[in-house]
């Protein structure tokens, strides 16, 4: 099965999405920012880093490259699409995700070691997780704090389409320490920390992001 | 519009009064200009050489110590060094086929003026040089000095410098994998801002910088030209520039430079595609001295001279003279040798990656290096005089009068703790005070995970990166300097310093391969600090062979002082060691059931 | 030519750190009376004279701001 | 209570990494006729009505921008 991770100018952690694809077994596919189809992908990962240097707002500008209109249109027919930190922000932008990332309420960049709730393990990209699971990966962003209409986070709520929960403090101001979010039909995942960092305890804090990965595979053979 | 100053007209008006003072050279250095050239400069040579021959660029002061490295570097110790001392930064074989690069830098005096785009430049500069010789830069270090904690200056100073380096170093994709913060009252008007950058490459893919092949196009990529940090280099190195180019009728022009890291990821990326398709014959990074120093170096290093079109190069401001277009510090460029052959490849790779390239001259027979402004030619010099050639000092040298008071003065006569309650109370002060507290407020700012190579960083006392994922092959990196043993003895100061960084390599599992250095000290005109910086440069040279590993390139930042109070002598030293297999590292920090060894006295 | 600034805000309802932070460090600095701070962004654009109203609506909603979180204003303040 | 606004944006002379994304981004999206986009800071402040114009100009100058690479502009927008 093929994952395809996407590159923008600017975007870092392509590598690292690439690696933790390889290390789930699957594929990995390099798609350029210019791409106008998805290579015949199996799934789509926007990584981390900054796109454009995010200097206009997180995710503005790498909304409207070529490669985001097949991906949101593979999305809506069911694609499973993860977006992380940067790529999470970049859905968000793209309309594919609710709500926004707003700068920290520290002001400061954090990278730290952060516990997560794992609240939702229905999507592709979660079912190897036990529900109520606490799993510990990076966070690295200076803008994460998410944000979204009461209405908004009200339904999310509603509909368990938080997937992910800051657990042992909240490092970013985000609203109900919400980490990571899904769309309705929850094949489409953000979430602003990076499991791809800990997929290994070599180079990581923990291995327990593979996991994502693993599911994403399984769930698509399984499809 | 004033006439444009061409070599004709210099010819022509021999007794044109110059602002060669304001631009930093003394009365002996322009007339040795005026010597080399057998006319006086035009402005803009005059603005190459003012910049060239400054302390910074061409550490005037400095050089003659450099004996010390040679002279204590043996052919064993040279045997792993691919690239050292004159080069962008020193290459070392780690093995299998791979070369690591590494160097320190200082960015001292911008960081004081606007601490957060000064030290997001200095971090920006240190990767261009690592980008210079080949290789993909991998990481980052910084060692920080800054004055009282409790100071209020310290306040807009260190949280501005952190987020620079942070911001800057983050959007590049480049792991923080360790540094330093030191407070000390010395360096309150006069921080210290020192970035590593290391880098690795296949060691067939080292690039020099040099300008050969007659013929062969030079190409400038990345930003556009603006009036960044004209003349930064002279005022911010040699204290004594008033900003002004000379007869261009311009005010004051800013001497700070602003970042866009998103820029020089970009032109990471599209460097590395470049090498990768090896149509790179030479590069040079544009740092201090912009195009003055790219042209001058890449055609003193060659074996031609060189042509340059000035007027080609794409400009951000209106109306600069050609003297702004070479002095100008725009961060984010670079210059090329390519051959002829290659330059539409060349062009397609930067278009790829979205960077503005252009052609702007080519390297030519003969041995002159020649500007031209529209067709006229304002500048005609022999690179090296430029370069390589400039002016060397022996300064003074005197140990200071007092230094015998100090090393008296010793803690001998402080009270000691007694009893559990002194000694506990005497921990907490420890634990709380600024330079033995926790450093998470500054670590925390920066990505130590990105790009999924890093094996150590913070709280660990060295950095390690894994260089190759299949082998584990990887390399671990530490810098350190007590500043106030070196102050007491700047000999044994700097072994010390050199030694710590040595078994904190080692102690991780690595095997100490090559040093280098950032040697930040006060003004080289006061003979006592000439004592300091000559006995360090020594022990560090001694203290490397004894070791036996050398010394591969390093920084020398003077004039830091305020007023006449120079800074705790602060010779930062780096160590690089190379690991077989990074799975082998020994981590920092205890585990349950294991036996706690002292080795040594 | 003519000058347009598009400022864009953080909508009420959604707090606003960099704002507060100013707010918080006014008294410390010694300026009082001043009860609430906003931060947003304030963008200068040179824009060919045939470029409409709506054109520049669909910049600042669609680049510029982000309407789950920002509003904007556009004003043209002058012809160069 | 007045309503003051204060414009910050990065001198002229000075690189502007943010406005030249966004007006490289312009023509991409199909925006022509934008020539040229700064980028900065705007600040809502709700102000006493004894703080005088001097105090605003120092809040200005000594927090809200950065005197070396910024220039900024007050204006008092109206009274509430
Ligand atoms: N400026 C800095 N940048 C990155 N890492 C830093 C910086 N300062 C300190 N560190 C890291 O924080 C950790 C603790 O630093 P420090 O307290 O200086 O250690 P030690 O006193 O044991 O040398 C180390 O891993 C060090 O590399």
């Amino acid at each position: 099965m093929k994952v395809g991770v996407i590159t923008f100018p600017g975007t870092l952690d392509d590598v690292d999405a690439q690696r933790a694809v390889r290390y789930a077994d699957a594929e990995a596919v390099a798609l350029w920012h210019g791409d106008t189809d998805l290579r015949g992908v199996d799934a789509v990962i926007v990584p981390g880093g900054f796109s454009y240097g995010d200097y206009l707002r997180c995710g503005a500008i790498a909304r409207f490259a070529p490669v985001m209109q097949p991906v949101v249109d593979a999305a809506r027919k069911g694609m499973p699409v993860l977006g992380i930190c940067n790529g999470f922000q970049i859905l968000c932008e793209a309309g594919l995700l609710p709500g926004a990332l707003t700068r920290n309420s520290s002001l400061h960049f954090v990278c730290r070691d952060q516990w997560l709730r794992v609240e939702n393990t229905e999507t592709p990209w979660t079912t190897r997780y036990e529900e109520g699971a606490e799993i510990m990966v990076p966070l690295k962003s200076g803008e994460g704090g998410y944000r979204a209409q009461k209405s908004t986070v009200d339904e999310l709520e509603g509909e368990g389409r938080v997937v992910f929960r800051y657990a042992g403090g909240n490092p970013n101001g985000s609203v109900n320490d919400i980490a990571g979010v899904c769309s309705a039909n929850g094949r489409v995942v953000g979430l602003m920390p990076h499991p791809e960092h800990a997929i290994d305890a070599l180079t990581g804090p923990t291995d327990h992001g593979l996991a994502m990965f693993k599911s994403l595979v399984e769930s698509v053979v399984a499809a | 519009m004033t006439q444009l100053d061409t070599v004709a007209h210099a010819a022509e008006t021999p007794d044109t009064e110059q602002p060669f003072r304001e631009l930093g050279l003394k009365d002996d250095e322009y007339a040795r200009i005026r010597e080399i050239l057998g006319r006086r400069p035009t402005d803009a040579e005059l603005a190459m050489y003012s910049v060239m021959w400054s302390e910074h660029c061409s550490y005037k002061s400095s050089k003659v110590h450099w004996k010390h490295w040679s002279a204590n570097t043996t052919p064993e110790m040279k045997a792993k060094m691919l690239a050292g001392i004159g080069e962008n930064a020193g290459v070392v074989d780690i093995g299998d086929g791979w070369a690591a690069t590494f160097k320190l830098e200082s960015h001292n005096h911008p960081s004081y003026v606007e601490p957060y785009q000064g030290a997001a430049t200095g971090v920006g500069g240190i990767v261009r040089d690592i980008m210079a010789m080949g290789a993909r830069p991998l990481a980052v270090m910084d060692p920080l000095r800054f004055g009282a904690a409790d100071h209020p200056d310290t306040r807009r100073v260190l949280p501005g410098v952190v987020a620079g380096v942070g911001g800057y170093g983050n959007c590049l994709g480049l792991p923080n994998i360790g540094g330093e913060v030191v407070f000390d009252p010395s360096y309150q008007g006069n921080p210290l801002v020192n970035a590593l950058c290391v880098g690795a490459m296949r060691a067939e893919d080292l690039h020099l910088a040099h300008a050969s092949g007659t013929g062969n196009k030079v190409i400038l990529f990345g930003a556009r030209t603006g009036l960044d940090g004209i003349g930064g280099v002279s005022v911010l190195a040699s204290d004594t520039f008033s900003g002004d180019e000379g007869g261009s009728g311009r005010k004051k022009l800013p001497s700070v430079q602003v970042g866009d890291p998103f820029t020089e990821k970009v032109l990471i990326e599209c460097c590395l595609e470049l090498f990768a398709e090896k149509i790179v014959v030479g590069i040079q990074d544009l740092g201090g001295a912009g195009l003055s120093c790219a042209t001058s170096e890449l055609a003193s290093a060659g074996d031609g001279g060189m042509r340059v079109e000035l007027d080609k190069v794409p400009l951000r401001a209106k109306g600069m003279t050609p003297a702004e277009v070479l002095s100008s510090e725009s961060q984010e460029r670079m210059c090329a040798v390519v051959r002829p052959s290659d330059v539409d490849a060349f062009m397609a790779v930067c278009r790829k990656w979205d960077v503005i390239a252009t052609e702007i001259g080519e390297v030519t027979e003969g041995d002159r290096l020649v500007i031209t402004w529209h067709g006229e030619t304002v500048v005609d010099v022999p690179p090296r005089t430029v370069a390589h050639e400039g002016p060397m000092y022996e300064r003074p040298i005197a140990r200071p009068a007092d230094q015998d008071a100090l090393i008296a003065d010793t803690p001998d006569g402080l009270t000691r703790p007694r009893g559990e309650e002194e000694l506990a109370a005497t921990l907490m002060r420890m634990v709380a005070s600024p330079n033995l507290a926790s450093r998470r407020w500054v670590t925390q700012q920066y990505d130590r995970y990105v790009r999924g190579g890093t094996v150590l960083a913070q709280p660990s006392d060295t950095g390690m990166i894994r260089i190759d994922e299949e082998t584990g092959r990887g390399v671990a990196l530490a810098t350190d300097c007590n500043a106030r043993f070196v102050k007491l003895d700047p000999y044994q100061g700097t072994q010390l310093a050199l030694a710590e960084a040595y078994r904190n390599v080692a102690v991780s599992g690595a095997t100490p391969l090559a040093v280098t250095n950032c040697l930040n000290f006060g003004s080289p005109e006061d003979p006592g600090v000439m004592w300091q910086f000559e006995q360090a440069v020594r022990g560090l040279a001694e203290g490397c062979k004894e070791l036996g590993i050398p010394v591969t390139g390093g920084n020398v930042s003077f004039y830091n002082q305020t007023g006449t109070t120079a800074i705790l002598p602060t010779p930062v030293v780096g160590v690089l060691g190379v690991i077989d297999d990074v799975r082998d590292r020994v981590p920092t920090g205890l585990g349950a059931g294991q036996t706690l060894l002292l080795l040594g006295e | 030519m003519a000058r347009v600034v598009v400022d864009v805000m953080p909508k009420p309802e959604i707090l606003d750190p960099q704002g507060q932070a100013v707010a918080r460090a006014l008294p410390r600095l010694g300026f009082d009376g001043i009860s609430d701070v906003r931060q947003g962004k304030h963008f200068e654009l040179e824009v060919a004279d045939d470029v409409d109203d709506e054109t520049l609506a669909k910049i600042a909603v669609g680049l510029l701001s982000n309407p789950v979180i920002e509003d904007f204003v556009v004003r043209r303040v002058g012809q160069e």
